[in-house]
């Protein structure tokens, strides 16, 4: 097994097919990427809308409470 | 008593809790399998492998486009099982998985078809040809499009599911009709100047990269699967207590980093 | 098993007169296959020979769309006003009911741009002997649409806006039946043999009948109900 | 065979998106029973219908008919249910006559057909094409369907929705022909029927659904 390139000059221009290879490589890469990042932000965003749900009802609840509890002093 | 343990596996995997937790634990290794077989393979097969004699450096687009188009392919079958398990055990993790295989089956068909192009402009001198392969392929990308946007058209998540379940399943009876069509009308109209069949035997020094960059793909098709289905996990299950307890420990991790 | 035959012919007969009730609606399909036919030498160009070579495959490309357009209020009334729901209930086989109303939807779509197709194949310069292959592909041809165009009309049903859509789902399930429906044609412009294509198609129509009125039982039950 | 209830519906629970639509459903019905559907609106009152007729597919639970599960007995129930729903299922482009053709059994004759119209009070409309009745005449059209039909349950989703009151009083009549005859009736509906032997059951919406989405 040999590098097939002089240089990485030469491998980024690949006789001539370097802007075709590199587009096709980068391209799918980047969609490959994608594919993965896209579902861990959605994972967190999830995570924190329910957390941020949860807390907002603890909140009210806790109103809840409390008013209940200055109604019962009065 | 011994049906109910055999059974045990099956019920036990269409819950979604217990898919959660035991690829949360495989994430990891997936993890570092994908990204080092990509790696590796891709290396190989830009930098080591040796040239194609009559296409030159071009070829090397191949170690992206032919696992691309075989876990396109194989994605749209899966994609298929999955709703029909969904629709016969009525398995919601199942179609939990079908919905996530859409998305990343239109991606990698998508993936297929652009390098594709870009490999034919400098091999045949054109981006696009009606070849029996690239309409095929072509055709696929509507399949998968189609099962996506019938699954959101619904503002019932459980219509969507059972309504792409079955689109998906006609697709997997018309896919080899459609592609013997395809293959017969290419041969119909087929011109000689161009032949896009790979010569038949490939030099192994060109051949072993190629397995290893099938083998990544496998690889990194499974880690996204997983990942994706994870968030219709979560989406779905966030009534239940075990999803809140993750999100306040995803809550109270996040101001500490 | 007298009532599954009811099921069947009921339906075919209420649709069809259901149709001859709505014939303006009913025959919109074949005006429109007719107008676009005089758009081609209009856009392309009204040289007969250039029209001659073009005309199998623009005059099938124009009875699908023609066949698509009908398709999406095949179920569409039938859900609003509710006797979708009780052809569900009904005590017949749903699968053969729906192969009524399908049926029915053929006459009504298909039958009639068979029987136009000869004058559009003299206003587009079709030769002589690609006539009698065109009406014979149409016709099978057009079943085989009606049967999978009906798959996505039963599956699109409870959405308000499933026009779009559903030629999104079924144009790439068309594409195998316009392949060898134009071929049929061709061949016999070419003088080759014509009867391989339309045998094809002919397998392809059995199959449609045997498969898609269970895809269309199964998606009208499970979809239309949310 | 005698022992069995006509329709008994055992833990009946329906789930829409993962949300229970009621709690569970246990109900019996016998021959010459009448049962009225209550709830709130949203309840699921017809929801419930609906999973009786078998048009939906229930999450859990059972229908049983005559003792056996209708998924055993399918054809045999459905031949002997008839359900008017919200709509009506009349076809707007068709006459009275008709709509109420295809919708009753093959063996009908002309003359039955022309009768349950006149009993509806449809008597001079059978050749008019519905589009031109009012919402009440529809209904109507709908129930002369009850004349020509032999079913055995009956199920009626508001039945008396846009009619009048001579409309309800003969209707009422008929149901209670009905189940003289030995047929059973589930009906919803916020009339207070005249009807002796009159039960009610009323469908509890389920906790599930009080929670934020």
């Amino acid at each position: 097994m040999t590098f097939q390139f002089e240089s990485l000059q030469q491998m980024w221009d690949m006789a001539g097919h370097g802007p075709y290879v590199w587009t096709a490589i980068l391209v799918s890469l980047f969609v490959m990427g994608w594919l993965l990042v896209r579902p861990l932000q959605q994972h967190s965003a999830i995570l924190k809308t329910i957390s941020q749900q949860l807390r907002q009802r603890e909140q009210c609840q806790k109103e809840h409470q409390s008013a209940n509890t200055s109604e019962e002093d009065k | 008593m011994a049906s109910a343990r055999n059974w045990n596996w099956f019920h036990r995997m269409g819950s979604p809790r217990w898919f959660y937790e035991t690829t949360g634990r495989w994430l990891p290794w997936l993890w570092v399998l994908t990204i080092s077989l990509v790696l590796t393979g891709l290396v190989w097969g830009l930098a080591f492998a040796p040239q194609d004699a009559k296409q030159g450096n071009s070829f090397r687009i191949i170690y992206l486009h032919v696992p691309a188009s075989f876990l396109a392919l194989a994605g749209y079958y899966l994609m298929a099982i999955a709703g029909a398990i969904g629709l016969i055990w009525k398995m919601k993790l199942s179609y939990m998985v079908m919905k996530s295989a859409a998305p990343i089956g239109a991606a990698l068909t998508f993936i297929a078809l652009f390098t594709g192009a870009v490999w034919g402009k400098p091999t045949w001198g054109t981006y696009w040809v009606w070849d029996a392969r690239i309409t095929s392929m072509l055709i696929l990308l509507f399949l998968y499009l189609g099962v996506l946007a019938l699954q959101y058209a619904f503002h019932s998540q459980e219509a969507g599911n059972k309504a792409s379940a079955i689109l998906a399943l006609v697709g997997t009876v018309n896919i080899p009709i459609i592609y013997k069509s395809v293959d017969w009308w290419y041969t119909l109209h087929q011109s000689a100047t161009i032949k896009l069949t790979s010569a038949p035997s490939m030099h192994p020094d060109m051949f072993q990269p190629l397995l290893v960059v099938i083998v990544a793909m496998y690889s990194f098709y499974g880690l996204a699967l997983i990942l994706y289905t994870r968030v219709e996990i979560l989406q779905r299950e966030r009534k239940a207590g075990w999803v809140r307890e993750l999100a306040r420990q995803a809550e109270t991790q996040e101001p500490a980093k | 098993m007298i009532a599954t035959s009811v099921g069947f012919s009921g339906y075919l007969k209420r649709d069809l007169l259901l149709a001859y009730r709505r014939r303006g609606e009913a025959a919109s399909p074949l005006i429109f296959f007719l107008l676009v036919s005089t758009l081609i030498p209009l856009g392309v160009s009204p040289d007969s020979a250039r029209l001659a070579e073009l005309a199998p495959g623009i005059i099938w490309v124009m009875a699908l769309l023609a066949t698509l357009l009908s398709t999406e209020s095949l179920f569409a009334s039938d859900y609003q006003d509710g006797s979708l729901e009780q052809m569900l209930i009904s005590p017949q086989l749903l699968a053969l009911t729906v192969l009524g109303k399908v049926t029915a939807h053929w006459l009504v779509s298909g039958l009639p741009l068979t029987l136009v197709s000869p004058v559009i194949g003299i206003m587009l310069s079709l030769p002589g002997e690609g006539t009698v292959p065109m009406m014979a592909s149409l016709a099978l041809g057009t079943a085989c649409l009606s049967l999978i165009g009906a798959v996505g009309a039963a599956l699109t049903v409870s959405l308000r806006k499933g026009g779009l859509l559903l030629s999104v789902l079924v144009i790439p399930l068309y594409m195998p039946v316009i392949i060898f429906g134009s071929a049929a044609v061709q061949a016999a412009i070419d003088g080759l043999n014509w009867l391989g294509p339309l045998a094809i198609l002919g397998a392809m129509l059995s199959g449609a009948i045997a498969l898609c009125p269970l895809a269309i039982a199964g998606a009208l039950r499970l979809v239309s109900n949310n | 065979m005698s022992t069995a209830p006509l329709l008994t519906v055992e833990q009946l629970s329906y789930e829409r998106d993962d949300c229970n639509v009621f709690k569970p459903v246990n109900l019996a019905v016998e021959a010459g029973d009448i049962l009225q559907i209550e709830g709130a609106n949203g309840a699921g009152k017809t929801t419930l219908m609906r999973l009786m007729t078998s048009a939906l597919q229930p999450t859990a639970g059972s229908i049983l008919y005559q003792g056996r599960s209708i998924a055993q007995c399918r054809y045999e129930y459905l031949a002997d249910i008839l359900y008017i729903g919200h709509q009506s299922g009349v076809k707007m482009a068709l006459s009275a006559e008709e709509n109420l053709r295809w919708m009753s059994p093959a063996s009908t004759s002309a003359n039955q057909i022309a009768e349950a119209l006149v009993t509806v009070g449809l008597g001079g409309y059978a050749d008019v094409p519905c589009y031109s009745l009012s919402a009440g005449q529809h209904r109507r059209v709908a129930l002369a369907r009850l004349t020509t039909s032999r079913a055995k349950i009956w199920f009626l989703d508001e039945p008396f929705t846009s009619i009048d009151k001579q409309g309800v009083a003969a209707l009422q009549n008929q149901l209670q022909n009905h189940l003289a005859q030995g047929g059973a009736i589930l009906l919803s509906t916020h009339q207070n029927l005249a009807i002796d032997g009159l039960r009610t059951y009323s469908v509890e919406p389920h906790a599930d659904r009080g929670e934020l989405r």
